[in-house]
């Protein structure tokens, strides 16, 4: 039986930073790194701080460019295969990011409304403006937040979780495939993270939206994920089924890692 | 922030408003003032060296001109060269900064190179070069010059402005809704630098009315028409200081040090408003 | 390699190619504006001169043989590199027929006793006091400090000259009015000829040091600001280390940044150190320009401008060296300069 | 045996031209020798502002406006600043900067800021002195001696934090006060920073600690003793286990039912959310700060601010629990 072709397919992703004017550095961001996100699917990708997560997730965002290996989305090579501004503007319409500053997301320069004006341009070119600002309150309402509350303001006059909110509603305006959340809720306090993370996994189950969740919380990725991917200096180092992952990690990376979280009903024995 | 908050906190800025409000004084003496006072600035029909009186309020001047009228004249094409040579040097800084930032790699590192090379050069001493093979120089010509020796410092900043911004996530999202490179940099990256382009439009200006007067000090500034740096020029080639001739050198070195520091005062009162880390308590 | 030699290599090309851009620069200029207007203003200068006329074909014979304009051009571009390599700078028509790399290089030291040490003492104070008033941000004194250090910066050195002329020359009579040093004493190195030089020389240095410290002070405090409201020093300050300390430690943390801007502003200071000259007839390169740009002698002009450019160059490369010694960061190849 | 440090009934408040800023609205609180007592709050609760009056470092914009601050029976909040520099800071009460790729100052060598640390306090020694008694001090806690020779930005992040934990504690202070001394670092680093705090307490360098956070699963790893802080006011104050266990205030049950650890007993939960956002401290409300919130609030929380009440070993903050008798 073939298997069906995934959503996403990334394959022996690599990326080398050279930094350094007079003392140049080799900086092996990404080394090799294949996996794939089916439909439906929420993929969470998981490691500290310089692992090399948010460069994966901007290479697949189309934001930056690899150093060697593929990102085929649909069967399609996103750095080879799009050449003309229409198939990247399909490509933006297909695959929408979060970030993880819900206040760096925002121009401070202007009011909530431009991150969805500049949207606009995705989608279909014969609808009216009418439509297109009542796509934007349907997606408003659909994550939580009220239309009229939000448009007009500017981002400081929202709180963290709002922000973030009005940048998940922005991605849905165009009805993307899939939705790559870097570190989506890194920023916002305990309380308001439950909300985020609930919505989209309603956004899953109800849209069938395929998301990579990108998070240096196993915490997190544990009770949003269908599957764990775990990355370390740059590398994949593990795979697998949240569950099966928190009670029986193999790499020993995947150990210490799991070892060293603060758990709540379980205190450190070496400490 | 909004606008009405924008001049709030401008006006409760004591910095900012004595410059803005020197400024605009001097602004308004010279364009309304040869208006009032319509003496010919060159005419030297009047007695020689005479202190202030009824008739010359500021005097006359060692062969015999009016003072105050070529204050009130100089005023105003001192205000025009900077503000030409300003707008010249901000084209020039902005783009050359703006492109290295932007394009990155051969292209970013050759043109800081020549940046920085153009800034190690001694300005007054190039314009000097430069100046001194016109046989006749404009108003304009003077302040196109002094605008293309004056950019480098602007360059670098904007440079460093926008390094910094492009990896600012608004800068993604807009990637993300498929605008380009050219519309993030006007729509996205320019804004967000308003206020430094704004001090240093401030600050160019009063460099440039400085560096007029220090070339035509030496007599390579302008061959027509009366700018403050013209008439230091008379002041120092009819030795105006050591004849005690203060009606003519003093009030014309208050002006350009008013002009020069209220510019430089409002650049400094922007930053205390609008940079955080300035503020304070 | 090393990074430090890595580091001087690129100092060593980025300066040559200065160089080079420079003397490029000098050769175009002169050949690119239409006209050939220094050789019209010659000639017109010749023409109202009313001198032996011979005398005045000599002379224009001599600035044409320089410029070499009858010879092609890239002939006329390894001349002039031949010979700014063996320091013909050319003849003076002001001072014919002097050569220009005589006078300059005659009047070169006054200009640097001047300008060397008014620069640097003024930077070194306008930093103490520009950390100073940051350190005491908001009261009396430094909103003192800060008023003059804006005014102070806003005056041109050449124009704080005619207040000190005025006022310290003209009016009180302390110092002279004019010159280097009292006419009919020769530089030498007698007590008589260092005293009256020491007494020329105290307004135009003061002109220089004072506006100076307005430049630096501004700067620094602005750095001052950002070093004391930065976090090592709220927890320095937290630990208990005293305000002496922490006033040390800005003025520290300020004066590798300000190295940099020592560089940078040396080539807009040099101009300005200049025109000071001019006001108080001192004799050193400004003064010497300055004769020169009245009768139009464009091979002076051209020759102090490439002895004063490279020496800001040099200056600039020996800053560089400095900043990178002292850097910590550099030194240790964190970052790269 | 009286407290090593006592807050009575502190009022802290940021006042600038732009308005005024309720940071920290009557805290009492007790912090007893030997104990880790862990401050656990959301971002703009005013924990940090709490941790800068437990030293009396207030300054403006921020005033202490009511309530005093007392070490070991001293009224801090009446000692001159130089004098808390000079005899309190650093060597009775020490402090863990928060951020640490900032807090140590970029251009001297670890030992030289140890050595004009030492020798505000102790002017008698000499530099090789100090340098002994730092070289020892980082031999006891397992530190790379080597890092004294370095300059901040030569360390790693989690050996810049110990590195400055180091110095916060080489005078032996009684009382250390960390402020969010992890949230900068990854797991495996901030366990080793935690191991670092808790050996320094074990061993008994410093007699008690203060431990702020954001991350109640960091401080169920090392306090003896929680606070809960909203908008700027304690709501409840009691043994880790109890509060964590059986919280009483509804804010301090919500808040820890929003933990997502990776522990079958977490996840069997589910998620759980606080609809609305903290208030807004230059307007506090009026009565209970988490009425607004609070899915049990009546008219009288909103009107009236709740008293403590005790109950067994803890103090909680609510008129559900009773706090409105007086």
């Amino acid at each position: 039986m073939e298997l069906p072709e995934p959503l996403l397919r990334v394959e022996n992703l690599s990326k080398v930073f050279v930094v350094g004017l007079f003392t140049r550095r080799r900086i092996d961001a990404v080394k090799g790194v294949s996996f794939t996100i089916g439909r439906r699917e929420i993929v969470s990708l998981v490691g500290e701080s310089g692992s090399g997560k948010t460069t994966t997730a901007k290479i697949i965002l189309r934001l930056e460019k690899p150093t060697s290996g593929r990102v085929l989305f649909e069967g399609r090579d996103v750095w080879r295969d799009l050449r003309s501004r229409e198939d990247i503007l399909w490509y933006r319409r297909s695959v929408q990011g979060v970030m993880q500053d819900p206040y760096g997301a925002f121009n401070p320069f202007y009011r909530v409304d431009r991150v969805f004006k500049q949207m606009f341009k995705l989608l279909p070119k014969d609808m009216d403006d009418e439509e297109r600002w009542g796509l934007v309150e349907k997606a408003l309402i659909e994550v939580g937040l009220n239309p009229r509350y939000v448009l007009g303001k500017y981002p400081h006059e929202l709180s963290g979780g709002e922000r973030q909110r009005v940048m998940i509603a922005r991605a849905l305006l165009v009805e993307p495939k899939l939705l790559i959340a870097d570190e989506p809720v890194s920023m916002l306090d305990a309380t308001l993270r439950s909300g985020i993370l609930k919505l989209l996994m309603k956004l899953r189950d109800e849209r069938g939206l395929s998301i990579l969740f990108i998070t240096h919380d196993m915490g997190l990725a544990y009770y949003v994920s269908d599957r764990i991917l775990v990355m370390y200096r740059g590398e994949l180092v593990e795979e697998g089924h949240p569950d099966e992952l928190i009670e029986s990690p193999r790499h020993p990376y995947t150990k210490r890692l799991i070892s060293d979280i603060p758990l709540l009903y379980r205190k450190w024995s070496d400490i | 922030m909004r606008f009405p908050r924008i001049v709030s906190e401008l006006l409760a800025n004591k910095k900012f408003v004595t410059g803005i409000s020197v400024f605009l004084a001097v602004l308004i003496i010279g364009a309304v003032g040869p208006l009032l006072y319509p003496v010919d600035p060159e005419d030297m029909s009047f007695p020689s060296s005479m202190p202030p009186c009824p008739e010359h309020p500021l005097g006359t001047d060692y062969v015999g001109r009016d003072v105050l009228a070529q204050l009130l004249r100089g005023i105003l094409s001192s205000l025009y060269v900077g503000f030409l040579a300003g707008v010249v040097a901000l084209a020039i800084g902005v783009l050359v900064g703006a492109v290295a930032a932007m394009r990155g790699g051969v292209v970013d590192e050759g043109l800081m190179a020549f940046t920085n090379a153009v800034l190690l050069m001694p300005t007054t001493l190039v314009l000097i070069l430069i100046a001194a093979l016109f046989k006749t120089r404009s108003i304009e010509l003077v302040a196109l010059l002094i605008g293309i020796t004056s950019w480098p410092w602007l360059a670098r900043v904007v440079r460093g402005e926008f390094l910094s911004l492009k990896e600012r996530d608004f800068v993604y999202m807009s990637l993300l809704a498929g605008d380009r490179w050219l519309s993030i940099s006007l729509f996205d990256l320019l804004p967000n630098m308003a206020t430094y382009i704004a001090m240093s439009f401030a600050e160019l200006v009063a460099g440039a009315i400085l560096q007029e007067a220090g070339i035509s000090f030496i007599g390579l500034g302008p061959t027509e028409g009366v700018t403050l740096g013209r008439i230091f020029f008379w002041i120092q080639t009819n030795n105006a200081v050591i004849r005690g001739l203060w009606w003519w050198w003093l009030p014309t070195t208050v002006v350009i040090v008013a002009i020069a520091a209220s510019l430089v005062l409002v650049s400094i009162s922007l930053d205390e408003v609008f940079n955080p880390r300035l503020r304070g308590g | 390699m090393h990074p430090i030699t890595k580091f001087l290599l690129r100092k060593i090309l980025f300066y040559t190619a200065t160089f080079i851009i420079m003397l490029v620069i000098t050769f175009v200029l002169p050949r690119a504006i239409p006209g050939n207007a220094v050789l019209m203003q010659l000639r017109q200068f010749m023409r109202t001169a009313a001198t032996n006329p011979e005398a005045i074909e000599e002379r224009y014979r001599a600035l044409l043989s320089y410029f070499g304009l009858d010879k092609p051009l890239w002939e006329q571009f390894v001349d002039y590199l031949w010979r700014v390599a063996h320091g013909d700078l050319g003849v003076s028509i002001t001072f014919f027929p002097k050569r220009v790399s005589d006078l300059i290089f005659s009047s070169l030291p006054w200009s640097l006793a001047l300008l060397v040490p008014a620069y640097t003492a003024s930077w070194f104070v306008g930093n103490v006091l520009g950390t100073y008033a940051a350190h005491r941000r908001n009261t009396a004194i430094d909103n003192a400090l800060f008023s003059t250090f804006v005014v102070l910066s806003q005056v041109p050195y050449f124009i704080f000259g005619f207040f000190l002329l005025a006022t310290f020359a003209v009016q009180m009579r302390i110092f002279p009015t004019y010159g280097g040093w009292d006419v009919g004493l020769v530089p030498s190195l007698t007590w008589d000829f260092i005293r009256s030089y020491l007494h020329h020389y105290a307004l135009p240095f003061l002109s220089i040091f004072l506006t100076g410290i307005g430049v630096w002070g501004t700067g620094a405090r602005t750095m001052a600001i950002y070093e004391f409201g930065s976090d090592y020093m709220e927890y320095a300050d937290s630990m208990g280390v005293p305000e002496s300390r922490l006033l040390r430690y800005a003025f520290k943390n300020i004066l590798v940044p300000q190295i940099t801007g020592f560089s940078m502003q040396l080539g807009f200071a040099v101009g300005g150190a200049l025109l000071t000259e001019i006001v108080f007839s001192y004799p050193g390169v400004g003064w010497l320009l300055y004769r020169g740009t009245i009768t139009q002698d464009y091979m002076l002009i051209q020759g102090s401008f490439i002895v004063v450019a490279s020496s800001v160059l040099l200056a600039n490369f020996i800053t560089d060296i400095l900043y990178a010694v002292i850097d910590p960061r550099i030194r240790k190849g964190y970052v790269s300069a | 045996m009286p407290p090593l440090l006592k807050l009575d009934d502190v009022y802290a408040q940021y006042i600038t031209r732009y308005g005024t800023v309720y940071a920290v609205n009557g805290v009492s609180l007790e912090i007893g020798e030997g104990e880790i007592l862990g401050i656990v709050g959301e971002s703009g609760c005013g924990k940090s502002t709490l941790a800068r009056v437990m030293m009396m470092n207030v300054k403006p914009p921020l005033h202490l406006v009511r309530g005093r601050v007392l070490l070991q029976g001293v009224e801090l909040n009446r000692l001159p600043r130089d004098r808390l520099k000079r005899e309190v800071w650093g060597k009775q009460v020490s402090l863990v900067p928060q951020s640490v790729m900032n807090a140590l100052n970029p251009t001297m060598r670890v030992r030289d800021i140890i050595r004009d640390f030492v020798k505000v306090h102790n002017p008698e020694l000499d530099d090789d002195e100090v340098y002994s008694m730092a070289r020892d001090r980082f031999e006891e806690l397992g530190l790379d001696i080597r890092a004294l020779d370095l300059y901040p930005f030569e360390l790693s992040g989690g050996m810049r934090q110990r590195v400055a934990i180091a110095i916060a504690t080489l005078l032996n202070p009684k009382l250390l006060i960390a402020d969010e001394p992890t949230s900068a670092l990854d797991v495996s680093t901030q366990k080793v920073v935690l191991k670092l705090l808790k050996r320094l307490w074990n061993e008994g360098i410093v007699k008690s600690i203060v431990f702020i956070t954001h991350d109640i699963a960091v401080v169920r790893q090392i306090a003896t003793r929680i606070a809960v802080m909203y908008a700027g006011k304690i709501v409840e104050v009691g043994p880790l286990e109890e509060v964590i266990f059986k919280p009483l205030h509804p804010y301090t049950e919500l808040l820890i039912s929003s933990i997502l650890t990776p522990e079958p007993e977490v996840k069997k939960r589910g998620l759980v959310e606080i609809r609305g956002a903290p208030p807004d401290l230059r307007t506090p409300p009026r009565g209970c700060p988490f009425a607004e919130r609070c899915p049990y609030a009546t008219d009288r929380c909103r009107r009236e601010e709740p008293r403590p009440v005790v109950i067994g070993s803890r103090l909680i903050y609510c008129h559900l629990r009773g706090g409105g008798a007086a």
